[in-house]
Order: structure tokens, then C-alpha cells, then sequence
């Protein structure tokens, strides 16, 4: 009898509290979302699992003692976020950037969503009841960097509390460019801007692709050395895959290692999914925040392209600023999609691809800028 | 206007400087590196694939071989 | 001369212990069993080989600066059985079990083998010099779910000191299987009855083998959020596999990364087989009540399965309750093997898997049960 | 009877319960859904493996391709 | 401005020191080494960039905080070098060596280079300004064992400033060996030696390749259990591939595993390539010492092959001695080039394998001789 | 000459002797060993490869596969 009662005191659903209930399920949604949408699944399937997962009563899974707890020291100590990118690194191929490098300029552009909805987080603090410090705020603004990794490397160190709802918003909307990108690339170019056609890239050298990295890094420690473990792992992963003579070490970084981090890195990133974290109106305002940080992402790196035609001897179809937000390789795919819609003989991809890989350095560079700046 | 928007509003402005320095230097940097790269170490053009193998084999090959290997790695892992 | 004393000092020969020396005899029948035996190679081995090692006189293997001391805390931490049992939930098919789903009982009545040698270790403490605490003897029963990681998981939380003997005795009757069950579901069962042919199976759709293990992870947080951690585990893998969106996650959970911590726990496992943990009366009695609770497991569940026969509207062939114990697949094949002895055309082994993969859950299920009662 | 015996077989009890009313509870679940699923959500019986391709293939080119993947994972790895 | 100000004292230029900048250019040259010449990529490439990455200022990537700092974790506990040996002794056949099981002593013989640069090292306390402890000559001798692992194992212990020019030293030597050895080889014999066609080696079976690692790891047990840990993790990766009932877990050992192993070890030796250790005049002398320990290694094996070859009843090719210090399987290659420009019909690589792995084995003793004398 | 270097020299003489002996004890167990294996537990001589079929597969067919082989891992990792 007595054992009777403490099971059932130690049953979920004497225990169940109204936010554990809720966040189960939101982790439940991001399955949907992740199996049936097809949103961003390698990430988002263990993130809602890890939601799950850490909002069960009395399980204490993500608490001292629970796997999900022990998972969160590969994000705390930086390691799961730094090996994933160096996994994307070697799955990175920066030969169409290489061929076309003033592109690079509009990867630069697109982080301007970073910094104005980092603002944008600041100018919610108006609304009384949310209260957004400034290392909320750009680990808020990270979202619009596009980039999953980055966006968690930052938000652990500067904003470990909203790191769920970041990482969540993150992936999200990398999910949806292809809804959120088309109407604002349609608004800012004409018909005829979507209807140019770019000059054949050229083919990259072995030699080069093994120098890029290795320069980049060096640019990165003389200018923001604050950026250098995530361009420094990125650098490495892709020199790994470029030189052509640790192959199999490389092989093993874009596939096993990264697979196995993802996995550790997507649980335990569920584990900041408590309700007590998560079920707060700051959870709307970063929402609301990252959609606008995509959209002026997008639309700034257009901007920009349009300006750069102006001026290029060569013609800049203005549609490929979009992909300058990085979400490789979904924006370049976009970008292809809306140039054949206008043009079926444009075949923008590799055009694209160029800001898009640009767009990542972009946001390393812009998370550097706030974790060296943002105290 | 607070005090913590206005060193937003800084913050923007530095931040979005040192992203265009950053990647304009690198600009720069790749236009002189694959100049000296062509000029005094050109190589011939990576090619991964081995197209005159890979288009050697029809479409119905590959599939057979892919299922082959799908049931090799079934029953060796 | 002074080196040389001191080297002299430092052999092996020198340090032994009589109570090392057995530990290594018993790590090299572990490698015997599992190499020329073909007892559960993957786990035996690398046990059998930390046994070794941990034994061995002043390398300090198992202690603190040691490797083993060092890969001892993914057990403690739960990580690397969860881990395990995340990969075999992405290598199950829970197809024949939703199937056919009353066959879930089956492994339900198998775990009374759990149960019944609890009892049985707490009975042994009439002998005088044997006393086993109602932890011990909760961790002990567990070798009857006959599910490697679930008893290496349960032990390293009530009873760590006798994980060893523990995690050995699970694995070698796990490997027994095709001898210690045959006989009594003979005994059991009448030649007519084992004669019995099931209908055929219905195919599973894809949907419904994504909904089941969000469903079963929805009601073990409802009734027995104890057992969460392993049945959530359990259920990410399955659902990993099923779903078909992150085929690559899967099957690095399936292969590199269970590969990985298949080494690591074997050798951490082993490292718990020291002379003074292992040398012990308890030990002898670990062994004998595994035996027995494999043996009751098995004699539940065929009882269980005639039961079922008599009031079932379609036939049951009483054989498939001998699969309840789990053992996946080692036991269904047993099935499979008696129900071909009886009758040539009779092919158990998917109506086995049915409640064998169910005896995975019921095991865990128990699990729960004895971390949240027993304290 | 000790004490330890007496919350043993309780334990035993409670346990055994416990199981199979969280097994039966999951019977139910599964009939329920299985239900809605196949009335509301039906979809084609997975088939992970493509017979037609598997069939075509004989065993000896099974092998010669086994033998083959065999030789180039020695090479690559 | 302010923000200007912070972050212009916050870039690589403002904070550079010269020792960072010249360790920098080390990182480079180790790249330039591993990617153009093909020096040990698999090591050198990732130690380089680790040091590129621990010099980097500001960024902190050693230091607590930094992933470099974590990483070092895998060796200050052994876990990294420990497991690159299992990894290692799964890839390695003892076949030729057990066919012929006396070319084990030219496997003794070459760790005499171990012990003279020992010497050396110590000699070398006589310049002014040079200071090695015992410890540090240990570990420089241990270069001359010509294995990787098995020197940064021992330097961890004994000397973890020095751990950096250590493995440096290891790696590049092994490269340079067909650069080192060919001279002394010539030197030491005659044309009519290197002419010498050996008696074809009879096939290991399978039995005697499974009990050899048992059998060893019993002997280090018996003799010298402070070689256990290398020897034991050797013999266990052999162990895993030899028996055959492992399969997926030896595959493992040799690819996924020790791949990650490899680029974590890597990056985390290179965090020790901090100017502070690395600029100092021990280093010149670690350098120096490295390459005599190579030349005396080879040297005493080639000797060690032409008493035995007097004395054999079969003739022994003095060539295959030269493979005595390890470095699989660069010295039986080089080995096998020799004797083929001697005399075109001469294949000596499967005799020349039989040292190789055997010097592997040599180099583990030595090191428990270090290990557990040197204090 | 400096106690160092005495202990230095002692650390030699023990070393080598040590590895001496060891691998001389080595020597002989193997002896031993393959003398009661190959006369009690006699095997056949393992060999992994089948040559038969590995033989039977022209190059340009190990070419081909490879390269489908190549085609398959990057579609599926
Ligand atoms: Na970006
Ligand atoms: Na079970
Ligand atoms: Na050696």
C-alpha cells in the first residue's frame, strides 16, 4: 500500500506541471515540424526529443546526475557548436566564392539583420515586463546570422538562459527561407534585375582552395582574434577536406564525428527547453525578432547586390545578395528558383553559392564583433 | 533615447564596420593570392570525379551496385 | 643493482596477488567464451579484456590516472548504457509488434523472472556469511530482463560494486539462451500446442512506427517517469530510424557511435571486475539467481502465452512467450528453432520478435519500477 | 518472515502490476492508434529494400561487388 | 570611439608577440610540411593548426575556457594516445613477425637509440643555460622509439612542457625516415649483405594470431606492468581484429575512432606549442637529440641483424634491422627499396614487417622502463 | 662525471636489459606457442581475401564500382 502511494507520487501525472506539460508539447511540434515539414531535421528532431525529454517530471533528465545534464557541458565548454562547424567547414566548398570573391561583400551586407534586431531586442524593453540585456540582445541577434552553430556558440556564452528559444527561432528559420526570402527578394529587384544572366565562374585551383583557409585564419588574428575558434575550427575543416592528404580524416569530420555532435549537441540544446526558461514573453520577442533579423538580412544583402551591379563591369544578378544571410545551402537554393522562374536559361546556384559560404565567415565575424565588444 | 540603445546603436555601427573591413581585406587578400597562386603555382583544375569511369557506367549498373552495397552494409554492420 | 631491485619490485611476478591472478583467469575465460564460444562477442570481449586489465598488479588501470578509472564515468553517469540502448532502439523493428499488439503481454509475464529472483537474492540471506541488501538484491533481479544495458544501467545506479558479476552473468545467459530455454518451454508445452501455426502478419505503415515511440514515451512519463531515461533513449533511436529524415544520424547511432561505447563499457565493465568485488559468495549466488531468473522469464511467458491461447480468438502458439525475456534476437530464433522442430512449416520468428522487442520495454519498464521504489 | 522478505514481495507485486499495466495501457494505445492511423492517415506499407533491383542482381555479382566494396574500403580507409 | 578603441586593443596586431607570431610560422611550416611533403599529415597537419590556434592572441584557445584546453584532457588522462595504440594494434599483423619470430630481437636492439639520446640529453647539461631533469631525457629519449603514440604517452607523464617539441620531433623524424636510415643502412653493410634473399615466410594461422596478443600482454603482465597500459590497449585492438567475432568493433577501432582520437590528439598537442616551451635552446637540443636517436636506433638494429646473421642458420638480411625501430611501415619500406636496388629479386618487406611491428613493441617495453624507474 | 649521468648510464644498461629480456621471453613463448598450436589446434591458414572471386572481377570493373561506390557514399552521408 504504502509502495501503491509513492508510485503514484512518483507518477508523471501527479507530478505534471502545467509549463512541463506545454514544453512537452512544443518538443512535440518540433518533431512535426522536423519529420513532416522537413525542418532542418538533423537538428530539430533532437532538439524536440531533448525538449521532451528534459520536461518529464521527477525523471530529472536534464537536471545533476541525468544524461542531458552531462550532454550541456559539450555546449558550456564550446566543443559540440565548434566541431559541428568544423564538420560544415569540410563540407564547405569555397570554390564558386573563390572565383567570384567581391560576392564576399554581400555576405557582409546580409548581417546587417544581426545588428538591427539586436537593436530591435533593446527597443523591446519599452514594452514594460521585458527586459532584454545587452548580451540578450546580440545573443538574439546571432538568429539573423543564419547559422545554427554560431548561433549557439554565442548564445551559450553570452545568454545561456535563452539559448533554447535561440536555437529553436535558429534552425526554424533556416527552415523557412524559402517562405520567408521570395516575397522580399520579388519586392526589392525588378523583373529585369531577376532576368540577369552571370558570367560563366571560372574553375578554382587545388592550390588556391588549400590557401583560403589558412588566410582567412591569419586575417581573423590580426583583425578579431575574438572570431577565432569558430573561424579557426572552420578553417581547419575545410583545409582537412582541401589538401587532399588526410582524407580520411576529413571523411570522418563531415560524417561520423559531426553526426555523433549533432545528436549530443541537439539533445542537450532541448535541455534549455524548461518551461521556466522558455514560457516567458522574452520566448515572442525573440521569435518575433528572428524573422525580422532574416528579413532585413535578406533584404540588405539584396541592397547591396543591386548597388555592386551598378557599379561591377561584369553584370550581378541582384537576386544572389538573398543568399548572403548564409543558410547554406537553402538561400542559394532559393536564389536559383527565382532566377529560373524569371529567366529558365539562369541558372544561378553556383552564383549564389558564393555569398552564401561568404555569409558564414560573415556571421563568425559579426558573433567575434559581440563577443568582444558585448561584456 | 537609453543609455543601452544608444551603445546599440554604436555597437551596430562598429559591428557592421569591422564585418565590411573584414571581408573587403579578404577580398583583397584572395584577389592578390590567386594571382600570385596562378601565376607562380597554377595547377591543373581539381576534378574529383573521374568522368570517363563514372560516365562508363549506365544508370542501371549504378542502381544494381547501390543495392548491392545497401544489402553489404546491412549484413556487415 | 638499486634499479634492478627496484625494477624487481616493480614486476608483476613480484606484486601478484592470488586474488588478481583468478581475475585474470576469469577475464581470459570471458575471452574464451566470447572468441571460441561465440557468447556475445561484442560485449564479452572487451569485458573480459578490462578484467584483464584492471587485474593486472601495479599498471593501476582501474584506479584514479588509470584509463579505466577514467572511462568508468560514462557508466556512472548513465551516459554510456543510454547510449547503447539509443542505438539498438534505432536497430528495432517494432513492426511485428504493432502487428500483432496483445503479443506485449507476452513480454510483460516474462519479466516476473525479475521479480521472482529479487526474491530469491533476498531468500539467500538465510545463508549465513550472504547478505544482500534489497538494493542488491533489485539489481541482481534485473539480470532476468536479459537486457545487457538496462542491467548494466540499474546496477551502476543501486548496486555499482556488483556491476561486474552483474553485467557478466547478464551477458552469458543472454549467450545461454539457445540451452537454458529450450527445455523448459518443453516442458511446458504439449506437441500440439507447439504445432500451433499464427496467421500472417499485416504490414506496419510507416506512420504508425513514427507515432509509436512518442506514444510509448507519453506513457511511461504519464505512469513511470522513472524509467524515462532508458525508455526515452530507447524511443529517440527507434524514432530516428522510423521517421526517415535523419537517416545519417541513425545510422551512425546504429554503427560507429554503438561501436564506440560498445568498447568503452565493455572495458569499463570490466574494470568492476576486481578480486575483491568478484571473489566473494555473493558472486556465486549472482550467478545461480540469473539462471533462475532466465529460467522463471522463460517459464512466465509461455505460461502467459497458453493463457492467452485458450481465450485469444486467433491461435497463439505458446512457444512465442519464451521470446517475452528479451534476449533480442537470440530468443525468437530459439522460438523459431522449437516451433520447426514440431512442425517443418511453422515459422515463429516474426511472431516471436513481436514480444521480444515488448520484453525490452517490459524490462525497462521494471527498471523504473525498482529505481523508484527501491531506496 | 523478515522484513526485507515482506517489502520483497511487495516490491514483486507492485512491480509485476506495474509492468503489466503499463504494457496493457500500451495495447490500448497501440489498437487506438493503430486505428486512426490506418482510418485517417493510411500510407503505403513501407518497403525499404527495392525488389526489382535486388532480384536482377545474381548472387555471383553480389559477391564480385562485395569483394569489390571489400577492396575499396581497404584502400580508402 | 570607445568601442573603436576596445576593440583595435582587442585585435591580433595590438596584442601580437613576437614568440606567438614565430610559433605561428612553426604551425605554418608543420602544414607546409604534412600538406606538400607529405610529412605524417594525419598528426602533423592537426598539430600544426593546433598551434597555429594556440598562439592565436587574445582568443584564449589553450587556455581554460578555450577547446584546446579540453582537449589536452584526453592526454593528461592517457585516453587519446591509448586509444590511437588500440586503433594501431587492429591495423597491425603480426603474421610476419610470427613466422619468424627471432627478428623480434632486431625490435630490441633499435630502442638502444632510446637510451643513448637519454644519455645525450643528459650530456647535453653541460652547455650553459641547459638544464634537463632525468624526466625530460626520458622523454626526449623516447623520440627514438620511433612511435608516435607511445611518446606523447610517456611525455604527458614524465615531461608535459616538453610534450610539444616531443611529438613534433617523433612525427617529423618518422617522415624523414627515408631520408635518415638509407645512409647508415649503406654504411653498416656490404653490397654482398644487402643482397641477401631470405627464406620465404610460412603462413601465420589464424589461432596463433589470436592467442599472440594474450600472450604478450601476459608477459608485460609478468614483467613489467608499467608497459601495461600501452602494451594492454595494443594487444586489445590486435585482439579485436585477429579473433574475427568483433568485427564491427575492430572496423571502428581502425576508422572512426581513431580518426577522431587522431584530430583531437593532434590539435591538443599542438596547444602545447606555446612559445614560452617551444622558444627555448632545449628545443635545438630535443631536435638534435631526435635525429641521432633515430640514427643510433638504425644503426644498432643493422648491427643487431649481422651478429645474427653469423650466427643464424638462415640467412638474415642485415637490411631488416634498420626496421627494428618501428616508425610501420615508412622503415620496412625503405628496407625493401634498399634491398631491391642491391638486387632486383630481392622483396624484403614481409621480413622487414616482422621488426617493424616488433621495434612497436620494443618501444612499449622501454617505455615502462622509463616509466617506472625515471621519478 | 656528474651523478646524473651515473644514473643515466645505470637507466641504459637496466633499459636495455630489460627489453632484451622481455622480447627474448617473447621469442621463446611464441616458439613454444606455435609449436603447440600448429601440432594441437592446427588451422587453415587464414586468408581474409577469396581470391577466386576477387580474380574474377577485371580492373575496369573494380574501377567502375569504386566509382559507383563514391557515387553512393556521397548521396547518402
Ligand atoms: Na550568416
Ligand atoms: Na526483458
Ligand atoms: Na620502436
Amino acid at each position: 500500500m504504502e509502495n501503491l502511494i509513492s508510485l503514484w507520487h512518483s507518477t508523471g501525472i501527479y507530478n505534471f506541471t502545467g509549463g512541463q506539460a506545454f514544453m512537452m508539447l512544443v518538443g512535440f511540434l518540433l518533431l512535426f515540424l522536423a519529420i513532416k515539414k522537413g525542418f532542418e531535421p538533423l537538428l530539430l528532431l533532437p532538439i524536440g526529443f531533448g525538449a521532451i525529454l528534459s520536461n518529464i517530471p521527477v525523471a530529472g533528465i536534464a537536471e545533476e546526475g541525468g544524461i542531458l545534464y552531462y550532454l550541456y557541458y559539450g555546449i558550456k565548454t564550446g566543443l559540440f557548436p565548434l566541431l559541428i562547424f568544423m564538420g560544415v567547414g569540410a563540407m564547405t566548398d569555397f570554390g564558386p566564392m573563390l572565383a567570384n570573391p567581391k560576392t564576399l561583400l554581400l555576405g557582409a551586407a546580409a548581417q546587417f539583420g544581426i545588428f538591427a534586431s539586436l537593436l530591435g531586442a533593446l527597443a523591446l524593453n519599452a514594452i514594460p515586463g521585458l527586459e532584454f540585456t545587452l548580451k540578450d540582445a546580440a545573443a538574439i541577434g546571432i538568429i539573423g546570422g543564419a547559422d545554427g552553430p554560431t548561433a549557439i556558440y554565442v548564445a551559450s556564452k553570452l545568454s545561456p538562459d535563452l539559448l533554447g528559444a535561440i536555437a529553436v527561432a535558429a534552425y526554424s528559420y533556416m527552415a523557412l527561407v524559402p517562405l520567408i526570402q521570395p516575397p522580399i527578394m520579388r519586392a526589392l529587384t525588378t523583373e529585369d534585375e531577376r532576368k540577369i544572366e552571370m558570367q560563366q565562374l571560372r574553375v578554382v585551383g587545388k592550390t588556391e582552395k588549400i590557401v583560403f583557409p589558412l588566410m582567412l585564419l591569419v586575417i581573423c588574428t590580426l583583425l578579431l582574434p575574438s572570431a577565432a575558434p569558430l573561424i579557426g575550427m572552420f578553417a581547419l575543416g575545410n583545409l582537412m577536406n582541401a589538401c587532399g592528404v588526410v582524407e580520411r580524416l576529413s571523411q570522418t569530420a563531415q560524417n561520423e564525428l559531426i553526426n555523433i555532435v549533432t545528436i549530443f549537441l541537439g539533445l542537450a540544446v532541448g535541455s534549455k527547453l524548461s518551461a521556466e526558461a522558455f514560457l516567458q514573453v522574452k520566448t515572442l520577442g525573440i521569435l518575433a525578432l528572428g524573422a525580422i533579423a532574416f528579413s532585413i538580412g535578406t533584404a540588405a544583402g539584396v541592397i547591396m547586390a543591386k548597388i555592386m551591379n551598378k557599379f561591377s563591369s561584369t553584370p550581378i544578378n541582384p537576386l544572389i545578395g538573398a543568399a548572403g544571410v548564409s543558410a547554406v545551402p537553402m538561400a542559394a537554393r532559393v536564389v536559383n528558383k527565382l532566377g529560373l522562374e524569371s529567366n529558365p536559361h539562369n541558372f544561378l546556384l553556383m552564383h549564389a553559392m558564393g555569398p552564401n559560404v561568404a555569409g558564414v565567415i560573415g556571421s563568425a565575424v559579426a558573433a567575434g564583433v559581440l563577443l568582444s565588444l558585448v561584456k | 533615447m537609453t543609455e543601452q540603445m544608444t551603445s546599440g546603436i554604436e555597437l551596430m555601427f562598429t559591428g557592421m564596420g569591422i564585418v565590411f573591413l573584414f571581408l573587403i581585406m579578404l577580398v583583397i587578400a584572395i584577389n592578390i593570392m590567386s594571382a600570385l597562386v596562378q601565376r607562380y603555382f597554377p595547377d591543373i583544375p581539381a576534378s574529383k570525379t573521374v568522368p570517363g569511369i563514372t560516365a562508363d557506367i549506365d544508370k542501371s549498373v549504378v542502381a544494381a551496385i547501390t543495392a548491392a552495397v545497401h544489402q553489404y552494409r546491412k549484413k556487415h554492420n
